[in-house]
């Protein structure tokens, strides 16, 4: 008995989809189409993300020191950043290295700096933050803790750039979510959508069935079958697309426009990743089968 | 009243049905047929007769009386309940559902497929049964492949394939010439002679009068037994 | 030989057809038949005889041989010539092929909205013509809600609604009662009596005796003419 | 005739759309939701793009003049700036001027300019550039011409960064233009599907009608009529689903990112694109309703 039903829902599943060959093959594209538009959105949005990272380790807080600072009250400040969780890298700039910096940077115009009898600028201890920072709470904590310290003559974080690099990367996160979501629910909906089309051009033979003892359990499995079917076939053909696409934007857009290079990258495209898109596309093709069975049950 | 005693039997209690508030199509319809009963069902186009016979394989429900069912009450049955028992009910179809993408085994073998059959059992009864029908050629067509006749033939098989309990053929003859009519209803006889019961809707005098069985005749929504053939013109 | 002198007339010559290249279903089939010829169509279950009317009216094509209706070949007709030739011709389909999300009334009167009919002439008329196969009441039905003789009658209606020149009819008395069959012959045969060419394709052997008309018989893929129906059975 | 015919295709029309309800239902959401995606893709670009070019209008070149310049040699340079149609602006900026500014800059560190005895800083004109200037061919072309003046010591003009803001002007113009494009081709064919599956689902009629003595011209129009209403209902729907989103969208972003202001307008939304969505919308219709109708026919 179990073979004669493992047999059938093989053999039914097959014949569906050979007999509704047009159905299957559009159905099929619709979910390769839908997984092609997550999968750029995907590629964009975490190329992106990791773009705006990589610029943020540039970011640094600047701990100007007094000129009266003791050896060992800097020794136990250096200590005190170098512990703090958010801190990644402390160098120390001496009175005698920032003046060479404000040199350097005035160029030219450094002549004007000869005339100078003592030096007017302070040492400074810069810190690294640490990449795990996420948002302006932390570095504000920071700020504060450390300007309590003796020696600590004034703190400066660019605070204004930092409060609007957050702001940016948590609409960009906020945004993802969204997009993705709302990706996620139209693929959904479109697929539903062709399923409940398939089963509307089969619903003769499924009256038919039910007409000579089949129960529904039974009639639905084998469409079940087809979803999934369907989602294999489209994720491994969005793959595919998702892959040549990016393949050939990627080239064109690192010859045409190369101040891109550090950007643009095909890192992402792993053995897990592809897993997820295979998921997804099954993900989607019985999500499609119970929202139109559910649909079919109904009338 | 067990189940044990009437082990075939159908059991009518003042059945009503109507599609339109207006129109009755069943008024007070009772009857009982005992296991090995064969009865032709009669009566003017539209009379009732296809309705009758979904009732009784619960297509439709009533919309008042009891129908059983081997002693059981199917009129309360729940969706599962209602597919087991259509496994021991073949139906002949009057406009036949066929499933236009299964080849004629294939349609005939659905019915054995949904009870869990075994594969070389299918093949085995499928094939016997089309032979008697006459299109054991046609294995491998598609319904719309063949012409009227082999459709309802096709449909008949699948009728029969499963040894049912019992068997209701809506003008199973109607695209048949008397030839293979005459031999549809031999087969029918052989059935009944093994146990089964057997009830045919048809217009066609040539078979009341041939075969001389119960005639059950519906007017104007009443059941009326026993009335013979001869007078029914 | 202008299509003038032969107007409502149906010349087939040497026609073949087969659907598998090894089984023929029609051989040689020739026939002539004249403005107001009235002949019944008869053989097996398989024989051929919905084969030869779907070439008739075009839905198939032959593997050779001609067909003239009016006198045009419409063997080789474009798309849009068969439509127009289909026009004034009137058929009844064996499975009736009546649409099912149209009510009763609309399927009829599609024939004569196709060309163009004025609308209240198209209400008279189609309302006429369901009075005469007695189903005037259920206009506003949809098919699914009709029973099996009664789908039948919507089919015969259509077939007679646009006045056609030629009336091919499949089998369409095969769900209807012995009253009503005769009713419906009767309108044929008024019909016929006007100068309409009819060919009405059957099984029913009572058919063929109450009404003495000219028979074809298939056979084996070949055409008979004019056995008599008594030898026939 | 002619009346009866127009009879028939408004019937019919309304008849196959209240017979099949659910797919007319399912074409109409998909069409519609193809048209939010593209409209809020719109949007966004729109956005982005008018941002960016209200940043660039803080772009300018400055030219460093020579301490020599006689006040004719000044006058004839800034007539000359001034009558290049790039330039929107010129400003003077003398050497105390700029020497003003510099003190301001270091802020508190001033105080090392005390000691100072000459101004060794240039005198400068800047130039705004007007904003149709689209690429940097142009501004390049115009600082060789200024040089090529009396008077003038050296150019400073943010090569580096003008670059960079071109390359990406028309990084995100074609990627505009390949996402508009990828999308319009997405939203036929999911159109042209729905309407392939829902002339799949009346094949029978279609069949009969023909069998009849029916044209294909006659049976296809009234679904051409219903590709019209799916697209004309779908772009309403779809314009004010856009609009509801980008309002709630738009006051969220306001609140959540007071520095997202100037970005963020509603203004886009003219009678003109309204006009644009309804349009594209029918023109969706006709051509799913084309390409799935030639699909029929080769059947
Ligand atoms: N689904 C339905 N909705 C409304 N009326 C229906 C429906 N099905 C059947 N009827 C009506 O019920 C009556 C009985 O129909 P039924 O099919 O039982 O007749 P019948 O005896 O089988 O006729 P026939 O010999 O023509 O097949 C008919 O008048 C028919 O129009
Ligand atoms: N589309 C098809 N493909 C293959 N074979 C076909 C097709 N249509 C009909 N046939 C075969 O052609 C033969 C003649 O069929 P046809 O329908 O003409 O018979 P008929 O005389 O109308 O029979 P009936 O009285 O049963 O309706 C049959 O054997 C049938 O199986
Ligand atoms: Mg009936
Ligand atoms: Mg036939």
């Amino acid at each position: 008995m179990k073979m004669t039903y493992f047999y059938y829902l093989l053999r039914s599943t097959y014949q569906n989809i050979r007999q509704h060959l047009v159905i299957n093959l559009i159905s099929i594209f619709t979910i390769a189409f839908s997984l092609v538009l997550f999968g750029l959105y995907s590629f964009g949005y975490l190329n992106l993300k990791k773009t705006l990272e990589d610029w943020r380790t540039d970011f640094q807080m600047i701990v100007y020191l007094e000129d009266s600072i003791s050896k060992s009250q800097l020794n136990s400040l250096r200590h005190f950043c170098e512990s703090s969780p958010a801190v990644a890298r402390v160098v120390h700039v001496s009175k005698k290295q920032a003046m060479q910096r404000f040199r350097k940077s005035l160029g030219k115009d450094s002549s004007l700096l000869r005339g100078l009898k003592e030096n007017p600028l302070p040492a400074s201890l810069e810190l690294q933050l640490k990449n795990k920072v996420k948002d302006m709470q932390a570095v504000e904590n920071l700020a504060k803790q450390i300007g309590k310290q003796p020696g600590v003559e004034e703190l400066q974080y660019g605070q204004q750039w930092l409060r609007h690099f957050f702001s940016l990367m948590k609409l960009l996160h906020i945004a993802g979510l969204g997009v993705t979501g709302f990706l996620f629910f139209v693929t959904v909906f479109i697929v539903s959508n062709t399923i409940k089309l398939s089963f509307y051009s089969r619903r003769d033979a499924i009256d038919i069935m039910e007409l000579v003892g089949a129960t529904r359990f039974y009639i639905a499995v084998p469409y079940l079958l087809e979803g999934i079917f369907q989602g294999l076939v489209a994720s491994l053909l969005s793959v595919g697309a998702v892959y040549a696409l990016y393949y050939y934007l990627v080239s064109w857009l690192r010859q045409s426009f190369p101040f891109l290079q550090g950007m643009v990258s095909l890192a992402f495209f792993t053995p897990g990743m592809l897993g997820g898109f295979v998921a997804l596309g099954v993900l989607l093709g019985v999500l499609g089968f119970l929202v139109s069975f559910k649909w079919i049950r109904g009338s | 009243m067990s189940s044990k005693k009437w082990p075939r039997m159908i059991r009518v209690f003042h059945l009503y049905k109507s599609y339109l508030p207006t129109v009755a199509v069943l008024q007070d319809v009772s009857f009982t047929l005992e296991a090995g009963d064969f009865v032709f069902l009669t009566g003017p186009s539209g009379a009732g007769k296809t309705t009758l016979l979904r009732l009784l394989f619960a297509a439709e429900r009533p919309k008042s009386g009891q129908i059983l069912i081997n002693g059981k009450n199917i009129t309360s049955f729940s969706r599962r309940q209602i597919a087991h028992v259509r496994r021991s009910i073949g139906v002949v179809f009057q406009d036949f559902k066929l499933i236009n993408y299964r080849t004629v085994f294939d349609n005939v073998a659905l019915v054995l497929e949904i009870t869990g059959t075994p594969r070389n059992e299918i093949k085995k009864r499928v094939w016997k049964v089309l032979k008697m029908v006459g299109i054991e050629q046609k294995l491998y067509r598609y319904p719309l492949e063949l012409s009227g006749g082999e459709q309802q033939r096709v449909a008949i098989a699948r009728a029969l394939v499963n040894d049912p309990q019992i068997i209701l053929a809506d003008e199973p003859t109607g695209n048949l010439d008397f030839e293979i009519t005459t031999e549809i209803m031999n087969i029918f006889n052989n059935v009944n002679a093994q146990g089964t019961t057997v009830m045919v809707a048809t217009h066609n005098q040539l078979l009341l009068q041939k075969f001389k069985r119960k005639v059950f005749t519906l007017h104007n929504g009443m059941l009326q037994e026993g009335v013979p053939a001869q007078e029914n013109q």
